[in-house]
């Protein structure tokens, strides 16, 4: 009924020759394959996509709105996906949609993976008083609703891709922050470390020769996963009408505005919507792909 | 234990001023709420009347002090907007709120723990699979998208839910479970492991020699030492669902305190968002501390030490 | 769907909070209809002639032209049905033209209303104006309702005066009464029993009314399709259509009476260099609109394309004047011939009717006239308008639901009006003379002149009236006026088929 | 016969695809009241073997056994809901490794004990709870029926492991199976405990199998012992026949390289195997030893041996037809003579106090983890630090090092307060080699980059020499050159060590500080590593610190030993009069409790009394009061260290006294000694 794994000695070797490399081990996995290809056919469609679908995603023609995909009796080729309540083309705006997406979702977590890489590394390592003062900061932090203050910020500020890239970011290095910090705590005690700090080397040598680099699959789990966090993030923040400004095509704030004509027309919430969510699952499996092979103990 | 009650009481106190400082530094050095108090009427001299009656012309460092005069003396502040004592404002706002929190969590609960522990017991079967990737698609649902889909479906397609509203239990359905689903993913991962984890323990193996087996096992020697984690993390979880049902209660237009807070953005009602900025930390330090207390009562190895 | 209800009451949903009942308190649409609701004023705007016609008052005359009487009806009662008396009616506006009190409405009265006190005959109730005053009855009309005297009344205040005292609960005159509030959430109403049966408004026949807050159209529509809100308004005419396509819900239109327009900075404000204080860039502007496709086209519904700086339907408001009909190739032309042949660019601001105006952008981008939108929060963009940021906005106006030109123009063009982007001192003394005439036949030349001056000086691009959409439940009987305002009283069920 | 195995072969199926064959054709049999120990290195199959007779194996291992019988009951062909109520924990009780986990942390030992009973037997709660304080009692628990309600963390590893042969015991099994009972625990404890076994067994006419990887744990308690190696039995025989005549290659080299006071002379090279045990994926065609076998030829390499009995009750798995001769390592004269130099490390009077959380709802509280400790360590000598477990070896250590500052007296290095040293100055004159090979690595880096570091980070040397330099270093550690850059998840625990330690060369260093180097490693790797670092003090005339928790491997490699117990240095002085003549009565314990391969009397007079060394709870005064068997009045006091003959101190009170009966120790010895060369020359 259960398994039991036998605690081998912790000791034992595992047996040198039949050890794969990591990249091998992360490229056989299932979920890292399926995830990474969504992923990487959305960058491309991102990049390359607006190139090949030349329609202006701003572009309104007030005698063509609200009409259905091309498969749809009243649809027509022009507009493959249909049209907004604008008359915007649906897929020329899913396009520029995917690069909204894309930029905000990676920048704001290389911003967030800065600072909680940076504040973790230091609270982890220095312990003691920078560590009290860290975590009391990540304590308020994770107090203040960080939904309530993105809004505020956000609104108030100015709402603009950069501010959103930016409050985004601000609110989501906790993660970053907590794996850094606890596994640069363990390491701190490895022996490795101590060696290093016997042969002369400054703390901020040992941080970056002893210690990111271990943490290097755990951090790209967390960036992954972070990137989803800051896609969804944002698109709840447009679908609140206090994210990315129109008419900036934002698959939230798309959905936002096709919520009202959704009735008749469910295609112009169902879109943006598809996208996003397999955005999403695909960022997210290819997380828990790399997690599986990279920290195979903590395996979900 | 008395040490510990007055640590936690004492950063909860720092915690919260704190995070009171940092919003109200944001508030009010960012905005200037009067004109969007005064509403669609745009004469300067109202505006300036508002700001004066507000008393937004004074220094920020003054106003914070007599708003943190106010909140030692029990007076919470009025809303601009409202009118209103903010406490009761939130206090109306609240019960809404709570109880969308708590129907989530018993959505959160009754998903997550049956998967986390049917995945765990399979691991790489494919109820292990299955629950891994209801996990992933239910993780990357985002909730406005998923509850509109849901208003269209079981609202008006269907007729079987009320569209939106908070006045009948029949409205909390379709908002408990776009709430609750979010922490499912996690909640479910986290017994699995758990449960994975306690599984694989040598103690289990112990237990196995004595005689143990199947069901017993489970119930005797794993759920709870599997379940300790995700105990921890629920209440943590409670204090989020408390502050991150905005988008739901927009969605479904219900009057809880996450739709209080948006409104109180746009019209920028500070003396109602500093407060709610408040309560959720507050909130939040309460919920962290009764994790703690829990994980304690539950695990003797915290309880005794 | 089965929309009526099985105890008649009828739910209505308004988008925008409803934070206070007093509507002297309150500047919004939605206390508008709330206060037609539980509050009788002395007089009532007439839908079908929209003239002001006695209600509260059994007649009124001019003792002089600055001094008028009204005499009241003794059979009025409020809802805590104790009578209407002079006394409650000097109190109500002696209270509202106290330079104390901080009712948002004060202000409205304080304009023209000097003082009010007792009439001489018993019943009676005599108005002082500031000056003469053409609109003296509009304004009673569509704010002047009456309070039960001491209502105010606060000690230790420094004006001795709440203003925020009937906030919460209310003691009206009107069809309905309130029975629960729950500010910006719902206000319950039920018939008042002890509404005079003759009133000019009529017996209502709806027993109860509940006026829920549903912030966001779509969720609006989504309640009325499955049945659970009969009565919306303002929803796009897009969605409407859509929605009473489905034929569980009928889309009715009216006319609003609001009109919207795009000010533009004639006098500089923003730097004399703007291209604005070119009188031939703003008559570009004014033709490279296309007003009749942005109405019949995108807004629709009972929307109608606006060339004069207020509506037909208002008094005073000419239609034999320079008119900007729709020609890209003369709008290029006047750029040229101003000195901007490869056209203008400048942000213009907005707060709503996003739609609306990108397509407007879109239309002056064909003629040259590059214009950024800018939409942000209202606030946001009075703030920069009055610190003279901003050289072109688009701004509408409800005109306070009074069919005169005289509650709208005196109000943006007159001096020291926020919104007063052209420091035009001819148009200036118009307009108050404008104002402040009661003959007839002269008002009607001034207006004249005012709204030939703003056309002729092109200092606005007016855009179109506002539609004014309701989604009603299908067996819900709702009659439309052209004032555009929403007389939910008159509402009834449809019998039963 | 109470416990029959035949030919029992056990198969891992992989994650990567391969099936590991862990266990083959392994026989044995257990009868009534008999021990069988079971011996091997580190992955030979011994748990595994253990786990099948309960079928308690991993679900993906598969097993298959000819016979297969306890008791008569056949176990092969039982469902598991039959082995659980018939076999598991009724028949078989079961022991394992880790007291520290095999306990249920969150329920109360009393609610443990008793559901074992309860699950099997129609008792009332009553009469479970009334046998677990009588077991208990037995173990020797103290005030049992108060401790019922206590959790398993409230006890030390020492009690847990009774309490787990208490449990084992509830439901009297006719047979226990005791996998590693004692590898975690210290000597003195581990004594205890086997003891504790071997009297329950004969008392209670038991069949013990009793699994170990130190041989002389098994050599005291088994009646019979199994050698296994990669998952096969290699060899088996009587206790006293195996340790005095064994016939494997294995076997022999095995015990050869394991030092034990008074077999080999102090600082010799000791006989090794070389490399490391193998793993198998498919049935052997080979003698699964012939690659570390210095006798195999041509037949060992095209097929694998019978097992076949040499004696009634010696069998082995050899092709040789005649036991071989053991031989004795050469060891170069020089490498035992170790001149004298200047004073190169003092310490006077350090201490280190830690501040810890006794809980979440505890307030924090000083730990003395090291007090008052004096060593002087002149150039080219080697001093060892032994202790048990906790007792502050490594915190000293890291105060040695300079790695962290004693809150109380100083560190010369050189004539030098450590601390005002330049780090890279610092790291010139000392280096060290620590204890666990699996962190002292860094796992992302390349073998070759770990060895560069020191370098790169002192910058003495060009740039350009730097990898010819690291290479030398890894030739003289022996690292083959194939793994010069590989990463050091591809090491063994025996290659890691050999990096750290050229790691530690780089710099050339005068002082080399070593963690316990070998006590994460094999008996036969640990040998490879001791001699390794025998050979390069003599060749970079280094000065060592040794830190051991081993008395015997502590006595091959120093020239003075520091004797630790609960961060107080007990006994100091030169290594050859402390384990001569050991005065403090702990270092008495210890000695009287390192395992040896002969059986000894027992010596009831240093029988260390039970209980923890707890720094938490530091008795008043003399800090080993608590457990010492010659406890006074006067021990209340703290004694001073005092200065015995022979350059020996000694911190106690009643020193003067255990000095005079240190003559008939020392006798003891020295016959013990005499009968050992007997034994050899029977052998030769
Ligand atoms: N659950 C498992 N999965 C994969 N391999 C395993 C598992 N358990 C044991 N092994 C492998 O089987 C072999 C024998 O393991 P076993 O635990 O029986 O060795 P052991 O002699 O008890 O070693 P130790 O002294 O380290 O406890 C080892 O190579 C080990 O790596
Ligand atoms: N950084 C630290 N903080 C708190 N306590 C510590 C710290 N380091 C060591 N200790 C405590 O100090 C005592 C001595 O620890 P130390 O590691 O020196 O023992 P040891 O003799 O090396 O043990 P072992 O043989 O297990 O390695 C122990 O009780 C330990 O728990
Ligand atoms: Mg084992
Ligand atoms: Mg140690």
């Amino acid at each position: 009924m259960t398994e039991i794994a036998l605690t081998t000695t912790a000791n034992a070797p595992a047996d040198p020759e039949n050890r794969e490399s990591l990249p091998t081990r992360i490229f056989r996995n299932r979920s890292v394959r399926i995830g990474g290809g969504v992923v990487l056919a959305y960058i491309m469609v991102a990049l390359f996509g607006p190139l090949i679908w030349t329609t202006d995603p701003y572009a309104q023609d007030l005698m063509m709105r609200l009409r259905p995909p091309a498969w749809d009796a009243r649809g027509t080729l022009q507009h493959p996906l249909g049209t907004d309540q604008l008359g915007r083309d649906v897929l020329a705006r899913l396009l520029e949609g995917a690069r909204v997406s894309l930029t905000i979702g990676f920048c704001a977590a290389s911003i967030g993976a800065v600072i909680g890489i940076t504040l973790g590394s230091i609270a982890g390592y220095f312990g003691r008083l920078v560590d009290h003062a860290v975590m009391f900061g990540l304590t308020c932090k994770l107090a203040l609703p960080s939904l309530l203050l993105a809004m505020t910020l956000i609104y108030f500020i100015q709402p603009s891709l950069t501010t959103v890239v930016c409050v985004i970011g601000l609110m989501h290095w906790t993660l970053y922050l907590v794996v850094t910090r606890s596994a640069t705590q363990r390491i701190r005690e490895l022996d490795y470390v101590k060696a290093s700090k016997l042969a002369g080397a400054s703390a901020r040598q040992i941080i970056v020769w002893d210690i990111l680099p271990n943490l290097a699959g755990s951090l790209l789990v967390v960036f992954t996963a972070e990137v989803a966090v800051s896609i969804l993030a944002e698109a709840s923040l447009s679908f609140l009408g206090v994210g990315v400004p129109s008419p900036i095509p934002s698959w939230g704030l798309m959905i936002s505005e096709g919520k009202a004509v959704m009735f008749l027309n469910p295609w112009i919430v169902l879109l943006p919507g598809v996208s996003l969510f397999l955005l999403v699952i695909g960022v997210n499996l290819l997380g828990d792909g790399l997690r599986d092979v990279i920290q195979p103990q903590t395996r979900d | 234990m008395l040490r510990f009650v007055t640590q936690k009481i004492l950063l909860a106190i720092a915690v919260a001023l704190t995070a009171s400082i940092v919003t109200f530094a944001l508030l009010n050095f960012a905005v200037d709420p009067a004109a969007a108090i005064v509403g669609d009427t745009d004469d300067p001299a109202l505006i300036a009347q508002v700001r004066s009656d507000l008393g937004l012309d004074r220094p920020a460092s003054e106003r914070y002090v007599t708003w943190v005069g106010g909140l030692l003396k029990g007076d919470l502040g009025v809303s601009y907007v409202m009118k209103q004592p903010v406490m009761e404002i939130i206090l109306e706002h609240a019960p809404v709120t709570i109880r969308l929190a708590l129907s989530g969590m018993l959505v959160t609960l009754l998903i997550g723990l049956p998967l986390g522990i049917a995945a765990a017991l399979r691991p790489g079967s494919w109820i292990d699979r299955t629950a891994l990737s209801v996990a992933a698609a239910i993780q990357a649902a985002p909730n406005f998208w998923v509850g509109l889909l849901f208003i269209l479906f079981f609202a008006v397609h269907l007729g079987l839910l009320p569209v939106s509203g908070d006045d009948s239990w029949q409205s909390y359905i379709m908002p408990a479970v776009i709430l609750g689903k979010g922490a499912v993913p996690n909640v479910m991962r986290l017994t699995r492991s758990g449960l994975m984890e306690v599984l694989s323990a040598d103690f289990i193996r112990t237990a196995r020699a004595k005689g143990f087996f199947g069901w017993s096992l489970l119930r005797r020697h794993a759920l709870r030492n599997a379940i300790l984690p995700v105990v921890s993390v629920l209440a943590i979880e409670l204090g989020n669902k408390l502050g991150g049902s905005v988008v739901t209660e927009v969605v479904f237009a219900m009057n809880g305190l996450g739709r209080l807070a948006l409104n109180s953005v746009l019209t920028g009602d500070i003396p109602t968002l500093q407060m709610l900025v408040l309560v959720f930390a507050v909130m939040f330090v309460l919920m962290t501390f009764l994790s703690d207390v829990l994980n304690a009562w539950l695990d003797p190895r915290i309880r005794l030490a | 769907a089965e929309a009526k209800p099985a105890d008649g009451t009828l739910v209505a949903a308004v988008a925008r909070e409803i934070l206070v009942l007093d509507n002297f308190n309150a500047t919004s649409r939605e206390n508008e209809i709330l206060s037609l609701l539980i509050d009788d004023s002395l007089f009532y705007i007439d839908p079908a002639t929209q003239q002001p016609t006695p209600l509260l008052a059994k007649s009124f005359r001019y003792l002089e032209p600055t001094v008028l009487e009204v005499t009241l009806r003794d059979d009025v009662q409020f809802h805590d049905g104790s009578n209407v008396t002079a006394d409650d009616v000097v109190y109500t506006f002696q209270s509202i033209i106290n330079p104390k009190s901080t009712a948002k409405k004060g202000d409205q009265f304080t304009r023209w209303l000097a003082k009010v006190e007792k009439g001489e005959a018993p019943g009676t109730v005599v108005f002082r104006m500031k000056g003469a005053n053409p609109l003296a009855l509009h304004f009673l009309a569509t704010t002047g309702r009456v309070v039960k005297r001491g209502t105010y009344d606060k000690a230790g205040t420094p004006s001795g005066l709440d203003v925020e005292a009937q906030s919460r609960k209310m003691v009206g005159t009107g069809p309905y009464k309130v029975m629960s509030f729950l500010p910006g959430r719902e206000v319950v109403l039920e018939r008042f029993a002890g509404y005079r049966k003759d009133s000019p408004k009529g017996t209502p026949e709806i027993p109860r009314i509940r006026i829920k807050v549903i912030p966001d159209y779509a969720t609006q529509v989504a309640e009325v399709l499955s049945g659970g809100v009969h009565w919306t308004y303002n929803i796009p005419t897009d969605i409407a259509n859509e929605v009473a396509s489905t034929r569980q819900a009928v889309f009715v239109a009216s006319p609003s009476m609001r009109i919207g327009f795009i000010v533009m900075d004639a006098a500089g404000r923003t730097g004399k260099d703007n291209p604005f204080t070119k009188l031939k860039v703003r008559q570009a502007l004014n033709y490279a609109v296309d007003r009749d496709a942005l109405t019949k086209q995108l807004i629709r519904g009972r929307s109608a394309p606006a060339y004069t700086p207020c509506l037909p339907i208002q008094f005073g408001c000419a239609q034999d004047v320079t008119r900007y009909n729709y020609n890209i190739e003369k709008a290029k032309q006047l750029l040229a011939e101003a000195g901007y042949p490869n056209g203008v660019q400048f942000d213009l601001w907005a707060s709503r009717e996003k739609e609306t105006l990108e397509a407007v952008v879109a239309m002056w981008r064909k003629a040259g006239i590059h214009a950024n939108l800018r939409v942000a929060k209202s606030p946001a963009v009075v703030k920069a308008r009055d610190e003279n940021q901003i050289s072109a906005y688009f701004e509408n106006n409800g005109s306070l639901g009074v069919a005169d030109a005289g509650a709208l123009l005196p109000n943006l063009f007159g001096k020291g009006s926020p919104s007063d982007f052209h420091h035009d001192q001819r148009l200036y003394s118009t307009l108050e003379q404008f104002l402040s005439t009661t003959d007839v036949p002269a008002r009607k030349a001034l207006g004249r002149e005012a709204v030939s001056r703003i056309l002729d000086q092109a200092y606005w691009v007016p855009l179109f009236e506002f539609t004014q959409n309701f989604v009603l439940a299908p067996d819900l009987n709702f009659p439309q006026a052209a004032d555009g305002m929403p007389r939910l009283y008159l509402a009834k069920w449809k019998a039963a088929k | 016969m109470l416990l029959e195995v035949k030919n029992l072969s056990i198969k891992l199926p992989l994650e990567n695809g391969l099936t590991l064959h862990a266990v083959r054709n392994v026989n044995f049999e257990i009868d009534k009241g008999e021990c069988l120990g079971v011996v091997g290195e580190s992955g030979s199959g011994k748990s595994l073997t253990a786990l099948s007779i309960p079928r308690l194996l991993p679900r993906r291992a598969q097993c298959s056994a000819d016979t297969l019988r306890v008791n008569g009951l056949d176990l092969t062909s039982m469902s598991e809901c039959d082995l659980a109520s018939t076999v598991r924990g009724t028949q078989v009780g079961y022991i394992f490794q880790e007291p520290m986990t095999a306990l249920n942390p969150v329920y109360s030992i009393g609610r443990q004990l008793t559901e074992t009973m309860r699950c099997h037997q129609a008792v009332t709660g009553d009469q479970a709870h009334r046998r677990a304080i009588e077991l208990l009692e037995r173990v020797g628990i103290a005030s049992p029926a108060k401790r019922m309600a206590s959790f398993p963390h409230e006890f030390s590893g020492g009690q847990r492991q009774r309490i787990m042969i208490a449990m084992a015991l509830m439901n009297r099994p006719q047979l226990l199976i005791a996998d590693e009972p004692t590898t975690a625990l210290d000597v003195t404890v581990q004594k205890q405990i086997l003891d504790l076994l071997d009297d329950l067994r004969r008392e209670l006419g038991m069949g013990l199998l009793l699994i170990s990887h130190n041989l002389g744990a098994v050599a005291s308690v088994a009646d019979n012992v199994a050698v296994m190696y990669a998952g096969e039995i290699v060899e088996s025989a009587p206790t006293g026949t195996l340790f005095g005549a064994s016939r494997h290659p294995y076997t022999q080299g095995l015990l050869q390289s394991i030092p034990d006071l008074g077999k080999h002379e102090a600082g010799t090279l000791l006989p090794t195997l070389p490399g490391t045990v193998q793993s198998f994926y498919s049935q052997p065609g080979s003698c699964v030893f012939e690659r570390r076998c210095k006798y195999a030829f041509a037949r060992c390499g095209l097929e694998a041996p019978k097992f076949r009995a040499y004696d009634r009750k010696h069998a082995g798995a050899c092709h040789l037809a005649s036991a071989p001769q053991p031989e004795m390592v050469e060891t170069p004269k020089a490498m035992l003579r170790r001149p004298a130099g200047d004073v190169l490390l003092e310490a006077k009077g350090i201490s280190m106090t830690y501040s810890v959380r006794g809980g979440l709802f505890k307030p924090r509280l000083p730990l003395k983890a090291v007090v008052d400790v004096s060593l002087l360590l002149k150039k080219g000598r080697t001093l060892a630090i032994v202790g048990e477990s906790g007792c502050g070896k490594s915190t000293l250590a890291r105060m040695l090092l300079g790695l962290e500052q004693p809150v109380s007296g100083e560190v010369f290095l050189d004539g030098r307060d450590i601390g005002a040293y330049e780090p890279a100055q610092r790291a010139a004159l000392v280096q060290t080699v620590f204890q666990d090979p699996y962190s002292s690595l860094n796992p992302s880096r390349r073998v070759s980059e770990i060895v560069r570091r020191p370098l790169d980070l002192s910058a003495a040397m060009p740039a350009a020499q730097r990898d010819a330099h690291v290479a030398s270093l890894l030739e003289k550690v022996g690292l083959p050159t194939r793994l010069h850059h590989a990463s050091p998840g591809q090491l063994s625990g025996g290659q890691r060590q050999r990096v750290a330690i050229a790691r530690a060369l780089a710099t050339n260093p005068a002082l080399i500080v070593c963690d316990e180097p070998t006590s994460a490693l094999d008996v036969s790797v640990q040998a490879q590593i001791l001699n390794l670092l025998l050979q390069l003090r003599k060749e970079f005339l280094l000065t060592l610190v040794f830190i051991s928790h081993d008395l015997a491997v502590v006595g091959h490699m120093a020239d003075e030993i520091a004797v630790m117990y609960l961060g107080e240095v007990v006994e100091y002085g030169p290594a050859e009069q402390i384990l001569r003549n050991p005065v403090h009565p702990y270092t008495k314990a210890l000695l009287a409790s390192t395992p040896t391969l002969e059986r000894r009397e027992p010596d009831e007079a240093n029988r260390i009394l039970p209980g923890v060394a707890n720094p938490m709870q530091r008795p008043q005064g003399c800090c080993f009061s608590s457990r010492c068997p010659y406890r006074s009045d006067v021990c209340g006091e703290r004694p001073a260290l005092s200065e015995y003959e022979g350059g020996r101190s000694v911190r106690c009170h009643v020193a003067n006294s255990l000095a005079e009966a240190g003559a008939t120790a020392k006798r003891e010895i020295g016959s013990r000694n005499g009968m050992k060369t007997e034994t050899m020359a029977m052998r030769a």
